[in-house]
């Protein structure tokens, strides 16, 4: 099963749902009573082996996997039952999200039968060149409302200097972050991650932070905990921090 | 007017037109001269001529309408007049898409994604770029997002005259009876 | 190949071609299916068998090459085709003054010629022809110089309640955006 999961690319699927419809699929799980430490477990080894992460991807499989361990840590609550409300199942929310995309997934065979049968049939063109046209530029078919923002845009862009057009592009790396969290880590014993994800306005560095804490997880740099009152995770420092 | 003048009319339409051939449209081009045939019946004899006399083209009924179409069969020779040796095929992405936004529209891009549950800006770009889809509009809540819907392209390049015309979205319960029956 | 499927191949090939179909472009299409025919004498006997069955369109020698076009009476009819379209057909001239003034309005022409670095009088007139631009008004410099705006059915066509509906450019830069950055 391990060697299996090795063969498979992340770019295989098309998203963590794909991704968990798959993992279902092949342990034959019911949908509707998904193991959740089980799937999470997979899942996260999976987005581990995964050798080539590209982040545009990756970052919508590490909001998942945060989701996942979000569901377990809820999981392992005691039930109150106060008699007249009922509990909502944790998984609910991503059960359902799971059944809704197998629709789509399920209509996109027939998109690709439909386009497959329609493949051999090329529309007549006529002659572009036709004497109906009030001049002979080039006339541009059924022009759009995106042709016409694509147009402006060129056309701003050749226009304006290229200095005054910069935009600050934000780059942050897994390296930067596994720093910035080794430092933080230095001055306090305890992190709160939700503390974290505050401090940080894009989503983009709050996946590739998540990722550093997976690698410095793996790395056994931290301790990652999940309380039991509350879902959020704790990072302290681990076997190897500092060296 | 007579049947065989119209039939040869609505033969110069259908060659010359850059988008499908419409009642509505075939009534404008008409003019004056009034018809008492439909259009449909001028359709189907033209139809029957075409095959009697071997042609190597058909009409067909798209996006509702008319256009002329070339018979599947010369399709290896065809491809050769295009330089990416013939029609691009969609992305698994591109196709997920399109079937979110074929059966939800006017959708946001929002919407596309929470139920991919991944960005899908690049599917969004290539079919905006094949014109398969359009922004229609903003949604009226308060993010006034961008509204995409499927394009008159969208049906000619999947051969069907009208959205309805989709096969209905099966239940989620039939998909699974089905996946167990594979089990078994 | 026999003169009768060449026939065929050829009327596919002329009937799918966007552009003058050469012998080269035909050659290229046939592939390894060698003929010793030339392309001329299969348009021949291609041109006997649409006269003689009265086709309403012909071939054309034009650019080189080989074209399908419509028979000259049926002139009347066709130009109904394009008079109103549904769709929006544009010279890239006149999709370019379209595009800043849908965002810039309202401009004057000086405005919009400083951007395209051409003159615009005559995509000017074919949009304020075509009803998609209207003069509004004029500016308060010294050259009262006359403003253009998008009109209602500019608004219209394009699905739009105001203005302020246009996707902005933000907007556009996320669907175009680059996604494959690399993370490590």
């Amino acid at each position: 099963m391990k060697n299996q999961l090795h063969r498979i690319d992340l770019e295989m699927f098309e998203g963590p749902l794909d991704l968990l419809l798959f993992l279902i699929k092949r342990d034959e799980l019911n949908i509707y009573d998904i193991p959740i430490a089980k799937i999470t477990k997979d899942f996260l080894e999976f987005v581990n082996l995964a050798k080539e992460l590209r982040l545009h991807s990756a970052g919508d499989f590490v909001l998942m996997a945060a989701t996942l361990m979000k569901i377990k840590a809820r999981m392992l609550l005691p039930i109150e039952a106060d008699g007249d409300d009922e509990i909502e199942d944790p998984r609910t929310e991503l059960m359902n999200m799971l059944l809704e995309y197998k629709r789509y997934k399920e209509a996109t065979t027939t998109f690709s039968e439909m386009e497959r049968s329609e493949r051999p049939h090329y529309y007549h063109i006529p002659a572009t060149w036709s004497p109906h046209q009030e001049d002979n530029t080039a006339i541009l078919e059924d022009v759009k409302l995106y042709d016409i923002m694509l147009t402006f845009q060129y056309l701003i862009k050749n226009y304006e200097e290229p200095a005054t057009h910069s935009v600050a592009v934000e780059e942050v790396t897994l390296s930067e972050q596994v720093g910035f969290l080794s430092g933080l880590l230095q001055a306090n014993a305890k992190l709160s991650f939700a503390g974290l994800l505050e401090k940080f306005e894009s989503r983009l560095v709050v996946v590739v932070t998540f990722l550093a804490i997976l690698e410095m997880l793996r790395n056994r740099q931290v301790k990652v905990k999940q309380s039991k009152l509350f879902d959020d995770l704790l990072i302290s420092r681990g076997s190897t921090f500092g060296n | 007017m007579e049947i065989n003048e119209l039939k040869q009319i609505v033969e110069a339409l259908l060659i010359a037109t850059p988008e499908p051939l419409t009642e509505t449209r075939f009534h404008t081009c008409l003019g004056d001269s009034v018809s008492k045939i439909p259009l449909q019946e001028v359709i189907r004899e033209l139809t029957t001529d075409y095959e009697q006399s071997g042609r190597a083209f058909f009409i067909k009924e798209v996006a509702g309408g008319y256009q002329i179409v070339t018979n599947g069969e010369f399709e290896p020779y065809i491809k050769g007049l295009f330089s990416k040796s013939g029609k691009l095929r969609l992305s698994q992405a591109a196709l997920e898409t399109l079937a979110i936004v074929s059966y939800k529209q006017p959708v946001t891009r929002n919407d596309i994604e929470s139920i991919r549950g991944v960005s899908s800006d690049s599917s969004l770009r290539t079919l905006l770029d094949r014109k398969l889809l359009e922004i229609r509009g903003r949604e009226d809540g308060p993010g006034r997002a961008l509204l995409y819907r499927t394009s008159t392209e969208f049906l000619q390049y999947f051969g069907l005259n009208s959205v309805k015309d989709l096969p209905r979205l099966r239940e989620v319960e039939d998909i699974l009876a089905e996946d167990d029956q594979e089990l078994v």
